[in-house]
């Protein structure tokens, strides 16, 4: 189905820059594509000034090309490298504070539900791992408790990237970092866990080195925040411009310290299986 | 005339109550009023006071009555403990003005503090408003309104109609009553105590008109 | 409310201009429109625009998001009468798709963006454009920001209230309103002699 | 739930009939709630805010308002309503002094997001040591979020404020915040007389498509859209850009000067303008200065009084033209900064006139013998 | 530096694709098979180069 707000007024076709035409006849828009279909679409997100070889700009790269449908999902964000490329993704998309983006992607979702009862509207919280676990951790959390049907993706590179380099609560123990000049002390907040034991009905981490099943995840994270639940998934995400490693290298490490896990509750695993993803 | 009322006593003792039953009776008089509660922390047997103003035109002050013209005490740790907002518990009290206190012992108030009522002319009534309320009513939850009845029957403040259809909104369950969390609990007491609103309220009605009828006849 | 003395003119004004709203100018009433920041009744500021239109040496349109996509009926009958008004005028059309910060840069051949609309004014030596079909934020933004760098002429056809940073601005305009300026483009153009 | 019908917001401010009920300021803001048309109330619990907030559920509970739910705190609950008015809901909110600095990083967003967000703040003190009595210093620092700011001097006002402040807010060339402040306890506790419109009108629902702003709901244009992009970092002129935003904020509040003018009517209420000394006030300051102007008149004292309905925008010129007769203006306010006095002094050219005084604060009531006080002794010198 | 395809190398196996942190930078030419890369998006991270199966992908210095 192509949404009429992807639909060039007629008259106008020609005048748009090339881009914007490029987008409404060759981009993802009620088409169903996924990972499997990269490079041969226009893709949602338009060039952008992150690092060169960032985990975390091909997260969510892979992510925007999984999502099931582009054309009915707003995401929210917040602070961080992923803020800094979020105004080139073709998808309504929202940057209000620091820590808040699950607070406010829960209003933002109520609201689309009682405006339209009948429509499918995926809200996506995609932040980085301080939105998530450190300063944003409560409303995370409470996102979980209350049962909010969000999809919660974390971009895990183990530090604040944006500010500096700094350690987070989900850098390892013992990382050097801004802020932990003698190494942090303690360890990677056991966020996955925390997520099955609040709530989450689809818990999940992959690396951005698993392209394939990072996609799948995606798609089943938000098929079951929109039918049952809170769900909630973590992407490493190597950063060579903190961690100090040449660019060619983040996937050699996504791949090394990659850990695979998949919690789905039962009513989750039901409705994957009925939806075959 | 203007009346400006403070009702001091301990949570539980039913001064929010008793303010606003008294607001809401002025109003269906025809008159003005403002009601406010003072509490702290709501606990109850913490101090805890209501202010009321009731007046032939729109009242507008609001806070605190802190030059009050009628004092009506709930209980004696009020004067003795200083369970109040004030110290001493009359400060700002109007001269030729109106104290009522819940008490049967004359000689509660301490010596000096006597004078200075007295120098300010003040009108002491003391009730024995506990003692009565577990009589006519059975519980001393009663005791605020053996207190309004007090009041009414030395300053005709309000009718004992309005009374009557203020505590019948205030207690047939009809309109939902919004005073505090520690009221609609014991709100709830009342309601076990009694199994018919009717009773409640007849009861109410009863520990008024005894005290009306004997500060009247005073 | 007392008549604010301020008008809005071509600049550039300054470093960093007032918003006119804060100079006391008033959007107008229905029916009513602003020249330069004095209300003056609807017909007089078609006039205006008219005239504008056909003495610029360069004059563009700049259609915005609300007209640029077919996200309603309304919004293809506006777009429509729109292009059909620019060609009237003689008018280019630079489209204003959508109001992202772009990175790196846009094109200000093809097209213009709120944030530093004074780029694709400049590049193109625009004397006198039209607002049409922007979201109410951002076209004053970007109007104020033409104001403060530019000596554009600037237009505004609102479908709300109207814009105080615009030096003409008509309110209320949907896609019957423009089919009328169009019609009052084409007669006064017929009128003067090429 | 009964039946109900959308009247027009003019209908029901000036010419719907009136019901007189007793109310306490906090039941009063919730009447006005019911009748709003509200979509989403999403609060968290704060003395003296509270029973507002419950009441507001229970008209949840009776199918009034269409979700509601205590958040986890005002951050997040300010949060989520910013979320919520994006997806074009109508919203409702109330908090309380330390609440409102909890919450504070948000309002600005509000304003800056163009979010024409509806919140009650029934004001309180938030200093160490602690209270939680009237005091309504954070009036101060709202005022410069760049959002609309009520002061209601008693329930009635908060009641019909709340409802007007909907609709200004709401007008497409305005489009920002309102904060409805009143002082807590003084009005959210205060049970007054209350002339409420019929229970079976409400206003028409807030229309998503006016907003100046898209709303995120993917159904609006440009799809590649960003709320709020915070302005790229080496983006040339992306200064003068967050510049021009900031700008364009502050004349969204002075186009409400008029709609406020229609929908909420007088800046400011004058009584006798040419008198001697002025007092100038707001919320229940006004209250009590307007019995101690009473008092001082019986007594032959030439006394007038301006009570400030619109603290944001503010009534410069108005302010200006009072301030020019009296050879004193007494200001008392209820707070210990005196943000009323300082913003009065600012605007004026003659300010050695203004008295600061008195000030009342941490809970303390301000008796009009207090005012009564300045007055006398603004008349010795 | 310039990162560019060796036709003639190239399986069309798309796994470059999925390793590129950049979009629309390398696409899939479906009647050849095979990738070609966009030198105007391109960082130079050399993350394509790394995860070719067939060493496809090379960087060569260019002139400025």
């Amino acid at each position: 189905m192509k949404k009429n707000i992807a639909t060039i007024s007629p008259g106008f076709e020609d005048i748009m820059p090339e881009e914007y035409q490029d987008l409404v006849n060759d981009g993802p828009y009620g088409r169903g594509l996924g990972i499997k279909n990269l490079g041969t679409f226009k893709e949602l997100i338009e060039e952008h000034p992150l690092c060169a070889g960032c985990g975390l700009a091909l997260a969510i790269r892979l992510t925007a090309a999984s999502l099931p449908a582009p054309e009915d999902t707003i995401i929210v964000g917040t602070t961080g490298c992923n803020s800094i490329l979020m105004p080139q993704l073709a998808i309504h998309n929202i940057h209000s504070l620091f820590g808040n983006q699950s607070s406010l992607a829960a209003g933002l979702k109520r609201a689309l539900k009682l405006r339209y009862p009948d429509k499918n509207k995926d809200v996506v919280v995609m932040a980085g791992d301080g939105g998530i676990a450190d300063i944003g951790l409560s409303p995370t959390l409470h996102t979980w408790l209350r049962r909010e049907n969000l999809t919660t993706i974390m971009l895990d590179n183990e530090s604040y990237s944006n500010t500096g380099g700094q350690e987070s609560g989900m850098s390892c123990e013992g990382a050097v970092l801004n802020m932990a000049p003698t190494g942090k002390k303690f360890p990677k907040i056991p966020m996955p866990e925390i997520a099955k034991d609040s709530g989450c009905a689809y818990v999940a981490t992959v690396s951005v080195a698993n392209a394939r099943r990072l996609g799948r995840m995606v798609k089943r994270a938000i098929l079951v925040a929109r039918e049952i639940g809170p769900t909630y998934l973590q992407i490493f995400v190597p950063c060579p411009t903190n961690y100090k490693f040449s660019t060619s290298e983040t996937l050699k490490r996504a791949k090394e310290r990659e850990k695979i896990m998949e919690y789905i509750s039962s009513e989750a695993e039901k409705l994957i299986k009925e939806a075959n993803i | 005339m203007k009346s400006s009322i403070r009702m001091s006593g301990l949570g539980g003792q039913g001064m929010v109550t008793a303010a606003n039953l008294l607001g809401t009776a002025a109003v269906k008089d025809g008159k003005y009023s403002i009601v406010i509660p003072f509490f702290g922390a709501e606990k109850r047997l913490a101090p805890t006071e209501s202010y009321l103003r009731i007046s032939d035109e729109e009242v507008y002050e609001k806070g605190e009555a802190v030059y009050p013209n009628i004092i009506m005490v709930f209980h004696k740790d009020v004067i003795d403990k200083g369970k109040c907002y004030t110290m001493p518990f009359y400060e700002g009290l109007q001269s030729e003005g109106l104290l009522i206190i819940n008490s049967a012992n004359k000689v509660l108030i301490p010596e000096y503090d006597i004078s200075k009522l007295r120098e300010l002319k003040i009108n002491i009534i003391y009730v024995s408003a506990s003692k009565i309320a577990m009589e006519v009513a059975g519980t001393e939850l009663a005791t605020n309104m053996v207190m309004l009845g007090a009041l009414i029957g030395v300053t005709e403040i309000v009718t004992l109609e309005s009374m009557e259809k203020a505590i019948t909104e205030r207690f047939s369950g009809k309109t939902k009553f919004i005073a505090s969390g520690t009221t609609a609990a014991l709100d709830d007491v009342l309601k076990k105590k009694y199994t018919k609103a009717a009773q409640l309220i007849e009861k109410n009605m009863e520990a008024i008109r005894v005290a009306y009828t004997s500060t009247k006849n005073a | 409310m007392a008549i604010s003395s301020y008008r809005v003119i071509p600049g550039p004004e300054s470093y960093l201009s007032p918003a006119a709203a804060s100079m006391g100018v008033v959007l107008p009433e229905k029916g009513e429109a602003l020249i330069e920041g004095k209300i003056v009744p609807e017909e007089e500021a078609i006039e205006k625009i008219t005239e504008k239109l056909i003495l610029a040496k360069n004059p563009f349109f700049f259609p915005g998001p609300l007209i640029l996509w077919a996200w309603n009926e309304k919004a293809i009958a506006k777009a429509k009468a729109v292009k059909e008004l620019a060609e009237a005028a003689g008018a280019k059309i630079i489209p204003m798709p959508d109001y992202r910060p772009k990175y790196p840069m846009i094109n200000p051949e093809e097209e213009i963006n709120p944030n530093h609309p004074n780029l694709t004014i400049w590049h193109n030596k625009i004397d006198t454009c039209v607002f049409v079909g922007v979201h109410c934020h951002y076209a004053n933004l970007a109007l104020k920001i033409i104001r403060g760098g530019t000596d554009c002429y600037t237009i505004a056809l609102c479908g709300q209230a109207g814009h105080e940073d615009a030096m003409i601005t008509l309110r209320d305009i949907h896609s019957e309103e423009v089919q009328k300026l169009t019609e009052v483009v084409k007669r006064a153009k017929g009128g003067t002699p090429q | 739930m009964m039946e109900r019908k959308v009247v027009d917001p003019e209908y029901m401010f000036k010419r719907a009939p009136r019901e007189k009920k007793f109310l306490i300021g906090n039941e009063a803001v919730a009447e006005a709630v019911k009748r709003a048309n509200v979509d989403i109330a999403i609060a968290y619990p704060i003395t003296p805010q509270s029973e507002a907030t419950h009441i507001v559920g229970d008209i949840y509970a009776e199918g009034y308002i269409k979700d509601y739910y205590r958040g986890e705190d005002e951050f997040n609950v300010m949060s989520a309503i910013a979320g919520a008015r994006m997806g074009g809901a109508r919203t409702f909110t109330a908090t309380s002094g330390p609440g409102t600095l909890r919450a504070f990083e948000m309002f600005p967003l509000w304003a800056g997001a163009r979010l024409p967000v509806v919140c009650a703040f029934m004001c309180r003190g938030v200093n160490s040591p602690l209270t939680i009595q009237p005091d309504n210093i954070e009036i101060g620092w709202l005022m410069d979020t760049g959002m609309l700011i009520f002061h209601a001097e008693n329930p009635q006002e908060f009641f019909d404020m709340t409802l007007q402040a909907y609709i200004v807010a709401e007008q497409p060339d305005v489009h920002i915040p309102i904060g409805v402040c009143v002082d807590g306890f003084f009005v959210t506790h205060t049970r007054e007389i209350v002339e409420v419109t019929p229970e079976d009108e409400m206003l028409p629902p807030y229309d998503p498509s006016t907003s100046p702003v898209p709303i995120m709901d993917m159904e609006v244009p440009p799809i590649r859209q960003m709320r709020d992009p915070f302005v790229m970092k080496s983006n040339y002129i992306s200064y003068n850009t967050h510049a021009s935003w900031q700008q364009e904020v502050r004349a969204a509040g002075e186009r409400a000067k008029k709609h406020i003018a229609r929908y909420v009517g007088k800046f400011i209420e004058v009584t006798n303008p040419d008198a001697e000394i002025l007092l100038i006030a707001s919320g229940t300051a006004a209250a009590q200065a307007r019995v101690a102007m009473e008092q001082a008149r019986e007594k032959g004292m030439d006394v007038g009084l301006a009570k400030i309905r619109v603290i944001r925008p503010f009534p410069e010129d108005e302010v200006r033209e009072l301030a020019e007769n009296p050879r004193i203006i007494i200001v008392p306010e209820h707070n210990i900064v005196g943000w009323l006095a300082r913003e009065i002094k600012s605007r004026i050219d003659n300010s050695g006139k203004v008295r600061g005084h008195p000030r009342v604060f941490g809970g303390m009531t301000m008796p009009p013998e207090f005012i009564m006080e300045e007055i006398v002794n603004g008349r010795a010198r | 530096m310039l990162i560019s395809v060796k036709n003639e190398k190239c399986t069309g196996c798309r796994l470059c694709i999925l390793a590129c942190p950049e979009p629309n930078v390398i696409c899939f030419n479906p009647k050849k098979k095979i990738v070609n890369i966009d030198p105007d998006g391109c960082k130079v991270c050399r993350l394509c180069i790394e995860t070719c199966p067939e060493e496809a992908i090379e960087s060569t210095d260019v002139a400025i």
